[in-house]
């Protein structure tokens, strides 16, 4: 890729603005997580913790968040671990049996998510499977599968064959070969994939609530909320997420930045 | 393998488990569920109760009735429409992800990612309070002088419904055409220039062409996840917010007609994957003419 | 011992619960719930398999009742009933909680639907919901996204007696008025905070005010300049009851709990957090002689419905 | 070692996509320890044998054996062959001592083990230190050693090399070309070696395979595809070279003429058994290479002509001179000598004499 | 035409990555219509002084003439040259029609223009019939020459080509060279070819320019750089060569002596001044080349040699010949012969007399 100065610079004063887009909306709970709001008026001169502490003290709110990281971790394991496998069964052969696989994966990810929450709490109601968090795990990674699957699957369609006939050739057996050459070619579309689908679990109200047993996760607790109003301790905890994922991502590109992604520029 | 083995080797055997674990969650968990609530789609109800007499009534009333084609189409456009604006405004940036190098890059693109894992219904409701008749854009506006009353451009219409969909789902767009640019050989752009092409040809001729894949991709991963969106239209669309994905979800309310919702969103389903496969057509055409340079 | 609760925010709050299970030693878990819509497709969905109790209203629990969701109450098992203000303590009185003799659902919570306006923007101040149709407030008005009640309030305008069963011609002559309606409406909101939200940011003169006193309170916290009014015609109001699911697993907690909430000191802890009337204590919700018309069944929800969304998407 | 020192044998192997044919039934037996190279254009085929015998690719007919027995079944990591993949195909995400050390640790082997014979490994081809490098941090030469050294760290029966010398530049090929055969010797196991290069095959191999269209045409040493061609393929493969046609006329001991538009030729008959029963007036071609025609009039007086000089090429060792002779200078004729540094006294429109000996010269049937 | 001819100059051209100099200061002086290769070996910087010409990458420092006039500072688009790029870099989504209409289209010009102008240059490069077809649906050689069609369609003033043919197979790779120069003769256009290949550079070059680690060595016509090398480096690197070292003796007219451990040599001074003012004793190499050693006493008694032969190699059109002479042996020597069909009569271990003419012999100094 190539730009002229020029170029350039119209690119970041766009990239700019898309990043005034997407952090903007960011900064209004940001502010009224530190600052008294009055009549939709920021008090600037009324800097307040408060809205913390309420927070440390809500552990309505806290037992959801914690059960939306529990359902966001095992759903994107999950989900990578089967949108690899199956990338890799649909990228092994053509078949109209493959075809018609690629479909199902993909169907959760378009229907409308009440239509996949109710077919899924219909389906366990039939054969009496308990509604629990393992049952919101299982819809979101129907819902998500799709996403992790394409990312992976176009990564695996670029990869060259002749690495996997290598490993064979050497003697390593099929779990070898994608234990030791395969995921570790894999990590960044992974990494990406990873990213998206815990984004979307994140978010996931409509399965959720209807797969739900007895516990709520965030969005489920959020959306609740939104007949009473929010009360600023949520501000403080999308606050404190924002702050942790933002570091963590930093600490990431500062300390994991692969090698060969560094080598790989010329 | 074509071998001609007539009975089951070792090799056939291990092909058929594979196939068997692979279709086994599938089918369980998206295909048993969904035949059901497919079925459903030939009832009817009457009251609280489904009758299982079997009828196409519900996909004949989605052509009858006046409303729902319209509807359907308008918010076919609409989630058009949020594609475009995404890829319009996601383009550039995956552009410049593209050009710059090293870990500036990768610090950039997890700097998008981050406003994903802000939960979206606190998002739209900032939205909501930044683009109101006298929000903060407004208020910002008329105090600069721009503007001397309140625009009305962005207050509950589609085109609040529009800019607020594609703010949530910009960083959907930009991934997967940063990661079609990337892979477009620099050589070919060299090329391009060598043979006079000034920068905009050159991105207009090679680099664009080259990118659809990707394109299309974040295309059709915007447009089926705002498809799917049916908050952001109730909460920023006022009158005009009334999209398909509501009304489906109406049926599954208070109306409680399930097997007309089932058909609505057995048709929506099948234009989707229509759009997708044509999507993706269209795509491995361009991506099989990039594969071998 | 397991108490599955289905309900809206503030109907379980933290600290009830609490002292709840400390009382009893049971386990109770509470999820929470944004629409109608959802309780109906979680229940059914379910077929009341997934919560012992769930919060609904008179109006919406009868489908319940019709399609055998629920399980009547031992009233005897609830004895604080005898402490509920009057208008809730005699249940045969009360609209739509009864089927057969058998009491399916008790009452939580009410509250009327009446009118907010802006004390400076609208003067003199209201009495009749004709006012969301006056031409002056163009742009200015926001309505609530319920063809159920939304058919029924315009109906009361209309002078119709009945506002719950509506003749065919009734129909079309309100749907003509409801499309009306939308010239002057700046958008149709499903929750209070939504409301308020968008009344903060927005030139906004009238509210439709689906959740009543507790929007007003809301709003006055807020700082808003605003007033409530009972309309002349009849002011439409909403009873949230807690009705038992036929999947209870244990009748006896879940009948424990109902009698629990119906203890003074959380009803009126209720009405202070929510702004809603509780029906144990006198709140200032709704003044007693105002003319309230509790919601009932309406004739065909299924037809409403289909004609709201004809309705909104009318150009 | 039973059946004489056969390791491989392919018996009728044959391969087809679709209903496209891409290897007829084939034959070939690989000795054990040999450097064999299969020598054809681009589409002959070549690749394919190669992934058949690795096992990448499932022949649709015909066997392969392996100490006799057939291996066709086998999956390709029960296979005792290794393979040095024409784009090296090297773990990117490993680094040279991990990519050469892959084949034993698979194996499971103690990790001690491992370092001490990646150690060897890497000394032999000369990469002691760059173990802890990247692929993406050596150079294309060295590259290919690792390679190297990676297929043959687990002692395989026979090493598969498809074309391994192709992207490099003709001074590193030389080498590696030296190289190779320095290892072969070392460690003794057998090599098959597929190249397009005909320098590069008669360089290495103990024997040349030449394919072309799915078939082998000839398989021999060096010399023997250089001065007995047994088809016409084969003789216009190697090089420039002078084919004549004509018709065979009357034996003479070791010697049969040809009767050409140039004259009759005498060629030498070196146990051609097809050229011993092919009847007189049987279409066939007088071969003889560039670098034995010498110019002037013969001692005896065979094979000889005189022609006008087209063309002079310097080529470095060598300068090549074309000729036109026969009636109307219709036969092109192609003549190489050794280069001298105040180069050739022949220029272009000189008429001059040209002979090569009988012995130099060699019948192919058309 | 002005200056003598001269149509792109660059005056001390240098370019550092960091700290790292790949490029010394360089001055090369590129005739108008002439056909020049720059040959050297992986890494001497030939890529860079290419990509520097086109624009593609800044020097560090000196200047780069056009008609006399410094184009430093122009943008690639500007700069009336045209490259073929090593791996084609055609355009994946357009036809081969649009890839070589493609200069044409952004210039603007007219579509009936463009499509006579297409027409022509396929039907040049003979590719006619493919014209709409796509480059994956092309085979090797053919994507080259849609290449070339494409950079010269713009009738630029220079073609640079970066090794075009390295990845071809060697008998297509025959084929484009003499196709490159047969099209080089018919349009006229300077050609600025890119190569490692000793071989190729001789067969097409008009004069050869050999790099190694960021230098010039030597500039010339290929006759000159395989015969008069001036640098060690150059002596070696155009094929296997004898260099024995030694220091310079006295003159004799067009003659000098040079002293080494196999006896004084006599070597012919063919107008190298860099010799003419060497001192004696300075140190030299005594370079001749392998196929001008000659088996046997000479007639005269200078030059010859008698040694034992190490090893016979048997490489196609010629067979190479090892033997070490000398005290002990130490002296290695290299022959090169004709092939014969019979094969050589010469076996490793035997004793043998070799000779090479004065006039074969060179100096080059140490
Ligand atoms: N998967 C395939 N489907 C169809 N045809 C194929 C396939 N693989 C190879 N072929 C064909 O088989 C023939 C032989 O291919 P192969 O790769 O063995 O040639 P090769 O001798 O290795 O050539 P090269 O020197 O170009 O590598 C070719 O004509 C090729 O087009
Ligand atoms: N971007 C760069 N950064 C650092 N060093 C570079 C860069 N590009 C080239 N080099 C170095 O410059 C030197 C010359 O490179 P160049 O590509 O000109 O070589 P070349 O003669 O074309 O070699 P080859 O035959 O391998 O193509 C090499 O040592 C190379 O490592
Ligand atoms: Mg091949
Ligand atoms: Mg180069």
């Amino acid at each position: 890729m190539i730009a002229s100065r020029g170029a350039m610079v119209l690119l970041a004063c766009l990239t700019g603005f898309v990043f005034l887009l997407l952090y903007g909306p960011l900064l209004l709970p940001i502010v009224s997580s530190l600052f008294t709001v009055k009549q939709g008026l920021v008090q600037w001169d009324q800097p307040t913790l408060q809205a913390y502490g309420t927070l440390a003290a809500n552990e309505g709110i806290l037992e959801a968040l914690r059960n939306t990281f529990m359902v966001g971790i095992s759903a994107v394991i999950l989900s990578l671990v089967l949108g690899t496998a199956l990338a890799f069964y649909v990228n092994s052969g053509e078949s109209p049996g493959r075809q018609f696989l690629q479909f199902l994966i993909f169907l959760p990810f378009l229907l409308p998510p009440i239509i996949i929450g109710l077919s899924l709490l219909i389906f366990f109601r039939e054969i009496a499977f308990p509604r629990s968090l393992v049952t919101i795990i299982i819809g979101h990674t129907v819902f998500v599968l799709a996403l992790v699957y394409r990312i992976v699957l176009v990564r695996l369609q670029a990869l060259s064959r002749s690495l996997v006939e290598a490993s064979f050739d050497l003697g390593a057996s099929g779990w070898q070969t994608f234990r030791l050459v395969l995921l570790p070619n894999l990590t960044g579309a992974l990494a990406g994939a990873a990213v998206l689908a815990f984004a979307l679990s994140f978010d996931e109200t409509l399965i959720t609530i209807l797969v739900t047993g007895t516990q709520n996760t965030l969005p489920i607790r959020l959306w609740a909320m939104m007949r009473l109003g929010f009360t600023p301790d949520i501000n403080a905890l999308v606050t404190l997420i924002l702050a942790f994922t933002t570091a963590l991502c930093l600490l990431a590109a500062r300390y994991l930045t692969p090698r060969e992604l560094l080598a790989e520029e010329s | 393998m074509k071998s001609a083995a007539p009975i089951l080797t070792p090799s056939r055997l291990r092909d058929l488990t594979m196939a068997t674990a692979a279709y086994i969650l599938p089918v369980v968990f998206v295909l048993l569920p969904l035949a059901t609530f497919f079925v459903y789609s030939f009832f009817s109800v009457q009251g609280v109760q489904l009758v299982r007499d079997p009828t196409l009534l519900n996909y004949r009333r989605f052509f009858a009735d006046e409303i729902y084609l319209p509807v359907f189409l308008k918010t076919c456009r609409l989630c058009l429409e949020v594609a475009g604006l995404t890829i319009l405004f996601g383009y550039p940036v995956a552009y410049l992800l593209a050009v710059l190098r090293g870990r500036k890059k990768y610090v950039l693109l997890l700097l998008l990612l981050v406003p994903l894992l802000m939960s979206y219904i606190i998002k739209i409701y900032a939205i909501r309070s930044i683009l109101g008749g006298t929000g903060f854009l407004n208020r910002f506006l008329l105090w600069t002088g721009v503007i001397d009353e309140p625009s009305m451009l962005f207050v509950y219409n589609l085109n609040a419904v529009l800019l607020t969909l594609s703010v949530l789902l910009l960083p959907f767009a930009i991934l997967p055409i940063f990661l079609s640019l990337e892979r477009i050989p620099r050589r070919l752009l060299e090329a391009s220039s060598d043979l006079g092409g000034s920068g905009w040809q050159t991105f207009r001729m090679v680099t664009l062409p080259l990118s659809l894949p990707g394109v299309i991709a974040a295309a059709s991963f915007v447009f089926v996840l705002a498809l799917g969106d049916f908050l952001t239209p109730q909460m920023v669309g006022g009158q005009s917010g009334f999209t398909f994905g509501r009304i489906i979800y109406s049926q599954f309310g208070a109306a409680f007609n399930w097997p007309f919702g089932a058909a609505l969103s057995a048709i929506l389903a099948v234009v989707v994957m229509l759009a997708i496969v044509i999507g993706a057509r269209f795509g491995n055409r361009a991506a099989a003419r990039g594969s071998s340079l | 011992k397991e108490l599955r609760i289905l309900a809206w925010q503030g109907y379980a709050d933290d600290d009830w619960v609490k002292e709840f299970e400390k009382q009893t030693g049971a386990d109770v878990s509470v999820v929470f719930i944004g629409t109608d819509d959802e309780i109906w497709a979680k229940i059914k969905g379910s077929e009341g398999k997934d919560f012992d109790l769930f919060a609904v209203n008179t109006a919406q629990l009868q489908r319940y009742i019709d399609a055998g969701l629920t399980t009547p109450y031992d009233l005897s098992k609830i004895p604080n009933l005898k402490e509920a203000l009057p208008r809730f303590r005699d249940l045969t009185q009360v609209n739509g909680v009864m089927r057969d003799g058998k009491v399916y659902a008790i009452p939580l919570c009410f509250d009327s639907i009446g009118l907010i306006y802006d004390t400076d923007k609208v003067k003199p101040a209201p009495t009749s919901m004709e006012v969301l149709w006056d031409p002056k407030y163009k742009g200015k008005v926001l309505a609530y996204d319920n063809g159920e009640h939304n058919f029924s309030f315009t109906a009361l305008t209309l002078g119709i007696q009945d506002p719950f069963h509506l003749t065919p011609e009734q129909m079309e002559q309100v749907k003509a008025k409801l499309i009306e309606l939308k010239k002057n409406v700046l958008s149709f909101y499903t929750t209070a905070d939504e409301a308020l939200q968008i009344y903060q940011n927005n030139d906004v003169a009238l509210i439709w005010a689906n959740y009543g006193q507790q929007q007003v309170k809301a709003m006055t916290d807020a700082g808003a300049h605003v007033a409530y009014v009972n309309a002349s015609e009849g002011a439409l109001a909403w009873l949230d009851t807690w009705a038992m699911t036929s999947g209870v697993q244990d009748k006896d907690l879940a009948e424990q709990w109902v009698n629990f909430v119906l203890q003074k000191k959380i009803g009126q802890q209720l009405s202070e957090r929510t702004g809603f009337g509780n029906t144990v204590v006198p709140a200032p919700s709704a003044g007693e002689k105002d003319k309230l018309v509790w919601l009932q069944l309406v004739e065909d929800p299924l037809k409403r419905s289909d004609m709201w969304n004809e309705i909104k998407a009318a150009p | 070692m039973k059946s004489s020192g056969i390791l491989l044998e392919l018996q009728g192997v044959s391969k087809s996509y679709g209903a496209v044919k891409v290897l007829e039934a084939v034959d070939l037996a690989v000795r054990d320890g040999e450097f064999i190279t299969i020598l054809g254009p681009s589409g002959s085929g070549k690749t394919t044998i190669l992934r058949m015998i690795g096992g990448f690719t499932q022949p649709s007919g015909g066997q392969i054996l392996l100490d006799g027995k057939d291996i066709v079944a086998q999956p390709i990591n029960r296979r005792p062959f290794n393979t040095v993949f024409q784009d090296y195909a090297l773990f990117p995400h490993m680094t040279v001592a991990a990519n050469v050390g892959y084949g034993l640790r698979v194996r499971g082997e103690a990790r001690d083990e491992i370092a001490r014979r990646v150690k060897e490994a890497l000394a032999l081809v000369q990469l002691g230190d760059l173990a802890e490098r990247y692929p993406s941090q050596i150079s294309g030469g060295q590259r290919q050693r690792v390679a190297l050294a990676r297929a043959i760290i687990c002692q395989p029966r026979l090493i598969l090399l498809d074309e391994p010398l192709a992207a490099l530049d003709l001074a590193l090929r030389r080498q590696m070309q030296e190289f190779l055969k320095e290892i072969q010797r070392q460690i003794r196991t057998t090599f098959l070696f597929v190249t397009h290069d005909q320098e590069e095959a008669i360089a290495m191999a103990d024997r040349i395979c030449v394919m072309n269209e799915g078939r082998i045409l000839q398989l021999g040493s060096a010399h023997d595809v250089y001065y007995r061609p047994t088809s016409e393929f084969v003789a216009r493969f190697f090089g420039e070279n002078n084919l004549i046609e004509g018709r065979l006329e009357e034996s003479q001991g070791e010697w049969r003429w040809i009767a050409t538009p140039i004259g009759r030729l005498r060629c030498a008959v070196d146990g051609q058994p097809e050229l011993a029963t092919a009847t007189r007036g049987r279409r066939a071609f007088a071969v003889f290479r560039p670098e034995s025609v010498a110019a002037g009039a013969p001692a005896g007086g065979d094979n000889h002509v005189e022609g006008t000089v087209t063309h002079v090429s310097f080529g470095g060792a060598s300068t090549s001179i074309s000729l036109s002779v026969g009636e109307g200078g219709r036969t092109k004729f192609l003549l190489r000598w050794p280069s001298r540094a105040e180069g050739v006294s022949i220029s272009p429109g000189q008429r001059m004499a040209a002979h090569w000996r009988p012995t130099d010269c060699r019948l192919v049937l058309a």
